[in-house]
């Protein structure tokens, strides 16, 4: 009942030249990613609203349905009835390439994640997984920029280089920190990275070499990448107000915002996989095969999503100036110190 | 079946529409974009070569790495010089940058 | 011109120190409160200082109150601010009242080293109401002077941004003038008020 | 008509024409778009070649940093996209006839040399074997020092010219 | 900035010169919230000029009600009855609490913090309560009238003060921990929009702005009114005069505060809670200045009677007014978003900016 089987029947069934099975296969796999993504991005903002009233002792959504959990659903279909409008002056073309060229990248992320053991459990096992999420993750840059300068005005356009300047000097410290896990799992491809933390809780990278740094750094970096609050220039409110999307309405604006949470699902799906075992549980062996390991990565990642919901919730944004400073000054040397660390454990270990 | 001329053809007409830019763009920025596209041509055929004609060592793929390094140092002396050139000059044009020292 | 002559004599009359509480009708309530020693040692201070440029002192309800001429103004500041015995360095309140017959600037002083206060005033002819600014020796007074300008129409000379800072730049006439009454529909114009006004507040010359 | 195929030459077409809109637009902010796309049919061709990593690499490189680099220069060289001027010089018919011999003259070489194809499969290229072929013993590491000495040059370089004589 | 920018806290206009990121310029303008309420006061009797007050600074209306009836009394020279007095205080102190609860939870949004928004003010929710029981509303109060107030304190409505009085320590604790531990908060605060205690005296800043810049001035200390001489409560100040100052000396009035209205409750006495005035009061001719520690700082009252029923001339000393004005001086040489932490430590209230 793989992928393959039902190509092959549909392919059949068409009367397709057999080959062709393969493209179908494709096509499946992108429809199924992309139903996963549009579900997750509802129910990530459900729980967002939902976790920062509980934080801030409020409720939260409640009317639509029940205890709201249609709300979001409300939302997006407000989005698509709202008028796109265009700005008159505004480059038409570029302003509609430019949420494609963002939203695009946090889509193709989802081909390399492994969500279970097993290749029927991810879309296509590269063996250069992670140069190709880092490689993908790049180029949500461009459709920033051009969002801020396509939309005329001088504050889109002030906040969309601000915000390709956070995002250039914070890919550098994301790329570094990705490296400790490749080193210790010897490959780039995502299931030989989850494989190499088999054995229970504290063969997870996150506890190998210097426990946590490359956990923290990555998630840091991260955060910067996806414009998570303490980085949240770019809608900076109270100073420029919206940024980059300050031109954009309706159904455009939705993409910025289907990007930007399906970016903080896979940044925490990431993290998870790289750090904290994948889909192993953390007792060796037990519940560790089949659907129980898509549990544990659900679990994982979930478990990093509120993580990031209560930093959402509780830190004040930082000046730009101070973030370049702590992007530079900080988070570049504490992740070269990092590949310094997990370099000489697995000399080490290898050499020993 | 595609075969290694094909490759072929698609970097010459590739490396044929960087020297048209290059040739006839008037803005710096424009030349600096065909020169890219000329370089990229160049890896093509490396890599073709390196599919084709000696699919077991990977020389062809290290050259391309080294090709492509090389392009991303060009291209950030490049866009120096020419910010540098439109501060001083205030406009890029290709033509009318031609006397050494202003 | 009742209303005016009863204002008149209880504001100057020309006993310099007045002792405070002074009975007057319509204060049947409270008794007379004793004036608070430290004010009339203040006032005697200021006296002192400042006797031949003072055109009078009063000391009323809790308020030491002194009248200097406005040429005197700049100087006599500079003095209560550098004076250590003085040293009045905090500009509390400047106030700009329209007695009719001329226009008053009260400036509240108070010194946060010795603890006490006291109200410098000073009298402006009525058509031209020219006074030099203090924000060279109070930086505080700037808004205050450039409100009280706005709304009185007092001029300050030196003030380094005079310009109107409530109401919009265009506004003919300074509201808070006593027979100034806007009606939507009849602005008036600088010269006065329209005739009709004229009645109810006799005491306009 | 395999995928492969098919493929190659929705990619070649995809490559060639965003080349051709970067040469001949006028707004050079949508040649900048259209030079990202070539990069990203590169990429393509590259993964066609099985040269996975050199896909990613290209991505990383040139769709992630030079097009943003080229769309910042752009965008400090403000004035001249406002007023798109004619975009080709008097050179124009000059630069086509080239460009037209060039090609001519590679396809008439590459149609009459039969290349020494060697049919075997390609090894499996993974970032071992290349990692392994660039520093490993006896390959490039020299050619890699250099590689790396040369990007800290430019970098250096590109600071002290941009940074211009303000401070 | 302009009048509806959403961190200008109500309508203030800021005409800033950019020099790229960096401030070269600022110059406040004013005026779009002016009632001219200094004209009105001239056209009302005493008694019904009252409620103008609570109009002037709205987050504090108590201490409005309070400088004007003061200024009348000092008119007049009538002595408050002792209930009155300490019902007074208990008020003004828990409308200073309320206040600077309104302003640590919008300087947290300012930043962008959102959660001790919402803290303080479920926390003021609670003193609006209180008030709303004794005066019957929650924001215009007019509470406090010449000669006393205008009712008596309902039987447990003291008990209620109590009971919130030991509910709001651990919740500031709570509020303390979310934004003055925080290092981003810190950050983004410590030594921005440094102001030196002779520029602040020179300025004529007062209330936490002077207190924050090592000025060790307040007027419940100096010149103490009320009842405020038989309580003891110390004065909070602090030394660097930059935001995180400012910040640090309005959360210590709320401890103050607290210790103070806990005094009250021990000792306030029994008796009537006006004093006896006539029907119309016409207070003798002559001049006041009244003034109240308002938590933005002086609030003043110089009112002239001339003997009639209505105030000859009334001028309110604004104490946002004063130290908005600082805020030309004090911009150029920072950044935009620092402008916005500091304008955001100023705590000004437009009501009684532009009167």
């Amino acid at each position: 009942m793989t992928l393959t089987g039902i190509a092959e029947f549909i392919a059949s069934f068409f009367g397709l030249p057999g080959s062709s099975s393969v493209w179908i296969v494709a096509v499946l796999a992108a429809a199924i990613l992309l139903g996963f993504m549009l579900l997750t991005v509802l129910i990530l903002i459900y729980v967002l609203r939902k976790l920062l009233g509980k934080i801030q002792a409020r409720l939260g959504p409640t009317r639509t349905g029940p205890k709201g959990i249609f709300q979001t659903a409300a939302d997006a279909l407000k989005l698509l009835i709202k008028e796109d409008t265009i700005p008159v002056k505004a480059d038409r073309r570029v302003f509609i390439v430019a949420p494609i060229l963002v939203f695009v990248p946090a889509y193709l992320v989802y081909v390399v994640v492994p969500f279970g053991e097993g290749n029927h459990f991810i879309a296509k096992d590269l063996n250069i997984g992670l140069l190709y999420i880092v490689a993908v993750s790049s180029i949500n840059v461009i459709g920033v920029v051009l969002a801020g300068w396509a939309s005329e005005n001088k504050y889109s356009l002030l906040g969309g280089m601000r915000s390709a300047a956070q995002l250039i000097s914070y890919e550098v410290p994301q790329a570094l920190a990705v490296l400790g896990p490749v080193m210790l799992a010897e490959s780039l491809s995502m299931q030989d990275i989850v494989k190499a933390q088999g054995e229970g809780l504290f063969s997870w990278f996150i506890f190998r070499s210097l426990p946590l740094l490359g956990f923290i750094v990555f998630l840091v970096a991260s955060m910067a990448e996806i414009n998570h609050v303490p980085f949240d220039l770019p809608e900076g409110e109270s100073e420029l107000v919206a940024g980059f999307n300050v031109e954009y309405s309706g159904m455009r604006f939705a993409f910025f915002m289907l990007a930007e949470f399906a970016a903080s699902f896979t940044i925490c799906a990431i993290a998870a996989t790289l750090f904290l075992g994948g889909w192993h549980s953390p007792i060796r062996g037990f519940l560790d095969n089949g659907w129980w390991t898509v549990f544990w990565f659900f679990l994982k990642s979930s478990a990093l999503v509120c993580l990031l919901m209560w930093i959402r919730a509780t830190y004040p944004r930082v000046r730009v100036d101070q973030l370049m400073e702590f992007g530079w000054k900080l988070m570049i040397p504490l992740a070269l110190f990092n590949v310094l660390v997990v370099g000489l454990y697995v000399a080490l270990g290898k050499g020993g | 079946m595609i075969a290694v001329h094909h490759y072929i053809f698609l970097s010459a007409a590739l490396f044929a529409v960087g020297i048209y830019g290059v040739i006839a763009r008037r803005n710096a920025v424009g030349v600096l974009m065909s020169i890219e596209l000329m370089l990229n041509a160049v890896n093509i055929n490396l890599l073709a070569f390196a599919r084709y004609v000696t699919p077991t060592t990977l020389t062809g793929q290290v050259f391309a790495v080294f090709v492509i390094t090389v392009a991303a140092a060009e291209v950030a002396v490049g866009l120096a010089l020419v910010i540098n050139v439109y501060r001083n000059m205030d406009h890029i044009n290709v033509d009318d940058i031609n006397l050494m020292k202003w | 011109m009742s209303e005016e002559e009863k204002l008149e004599n209880t504001e100057t009359s020309d006993k310099p120190l007045k002792p405070a509480g002074k009975a007057s009708p319509g204060k049947a309530l409270a008794e007379v409160t004793p004036p608070d020693p430290r004010l009339l040692a203040l006032a005697e201070l200021l006296q002192s200082t400042f006797g031949d440029a003072a055109l009078e002192s009063v000391v009323d309800r809790g308020m030491v109150t002194l009248v200097i001429s406005p040429g005197t103004l700049l100087d006599t500041c500079q003095q209560l601010k550098t004076d250590p015995a003085l040293s009045f360095d905090y500009l509390a309140c400047l106030t700009s009242i329209d007695r009719q017959d001329h226009l008053e600037v009260a400036y509240n002083l108070r010194s946060l080293t010795h603890k006490h206060e006291f109200c410098l005033k000073v009298r402006l002819p009525r058509d031209t109401p020219e006074i030099p600014t203090v924000t060279s020796i109070w930086k505080g007074a700037n808004w205050h002077e450039r409100e009280a300008y706005d709304l009185m129409g007092i001029h300050f000379q030196g003030h380094p941004d005079l310009r109107r800072i409530l109401l919009p730049d265009e506004w003919e006439g300074h509201p808070l003038r006593k027979y100034y009454v806007y009606e939507p529909d009849d602005v008036p114009s600088e010269q006065g008020p329209p005739e009709h006004l004229l009645i109810q507040l006799e005491g306009v010359e | 008509m395999d995928w492969h195929t098919c493929s190659f030459y929705v990619l070649s077409v995809m490559i060639l024409g965003s080349a051709l809109m970067v040469v001949s637009l006028r707004n050079i902010v949508h040649c900048a778009l259209f030079l990202a796309f070539t990069f990203m049919g590169v990429a393509g061709v590259f993964a066609l070649l099985h040269a996975e990593f050199l896909a990613a690499v290209q991505v990383l490189i040139y769709v992630g940093a030079i097009t943003v680099l080229i769309l910042f220069a752009v965008m400090l060289t403000q004035k001249t996209i406002g007023i798109s001027l004619k975009q080709t010089n008097r050179l124009a018919p000059l630069a086509v006839l080239s460009a037209v011999t060039f090609l001519c003259m590679i396809a008439v070489i590459a149609l009459n040399t039969t290349f020494p194809t060697s049919g075997q499969h390609t090894v499996a290229v993974s970032t071992q074997t290349i990692g392994s072929a660039i520093l490993g013993n006896g390959s490039y590491v020299v050619p890699f020092e250099v590689a790396s000495i040369l990007l800290l040059a430019a970098m250096v370089g590109a600071i002290v010219i941009a940074r211009g004589q303000d401070n | 900035m302009g009048p509806q920018h959403p961190s200008t806290h109500g309508v203030l206009r800021v005409i800033l010169k950019l020099d790229g990121e960096w401030i070269v310029e600022a110059h406040p303008d004013i005026g779009y919230l002016h009632r001219s309420f200094e004209k009105m006061g001239e056209l009302r009797t005493y008694t019904n000029g009252l409620p103008l007050t609570d109009r002037w600074d709205y987050l504090c209306a108590m201490t409005n009600n309070l400088v004007y009836s003061m200024a009348v009394e000092q008119l007049l020279e009538v002595e408050v009855p002792e209930r009155a007095q300490y019902l007074r205080v208990i008020v003004c102190e828990l409308n200073r609490i309320a206040s600077h609860l309104v302003f640590i939870g919008t300087y947290g949004l300012d930043l962008g913090a959102q959660t001790p928004f919402l803290y303080c003010f479920r926390d003021r929710e609670r003193i609006l309560h209180i008030f709303e029981e004794i005066c019957g509303a929650r924001l215009t109060y007019s509470y406090i009238y010449p000669g006393g107030v205008s009712g008596d304190a309902l039987p447990g409505w003291l008990e209620k003060v109590d009971a919130f009085l030991d509910y709001l320590p651990p919740m500031m604790r709570e509020i303390d921990q979310l934004l003055t531990g925080n290092e981003i908060f810190i950050l983004r605060t410590r030594n921005i929009g440094l102001i030196s205690p002779e520029q602040a005296i020179d300025w004529s800043l007062s209330g936490p702005m002077l207190r924050a810049s090592n000025v060790n001035f307040d007027l419940r200390k100096e010149s103490p009114y009320q009842v405020y001489d038989r309580l003891d409560f110390s004065v909070a100040v602090a030394e660097q005069g930059d935001c995180l100052a400012r910040y640090h000396v309005r959360v210590a009035e709320i401890g103050e505060s607290i210790k103070m209205v806990k005094q009250c409750l021990a000792q306030i006495p029994d008796g009537p809670t006006r004093a006896k005035l006539p029907k119309t009061i016409k207070p003798p001719a002559g001049e006041v200045y009244a003034r109240v520690d308002t938590p933005r700082g002086e609030l003043g009252v110089y009112m002239i009677s001339d003997g009639t029923d209505k105030p000859y001339r009334q001028k309110i000393r604004g104490p946002a007014f004063v130290n908005l004005s600082i805020l030309s001086e004090l911009l150029p040489g920072w950044k935009i978003a620092d402008a916005v932490s500091i304008l955001g430590s100023i705590d000004v209230v437009m009501g009684e900016v532009d009167r």
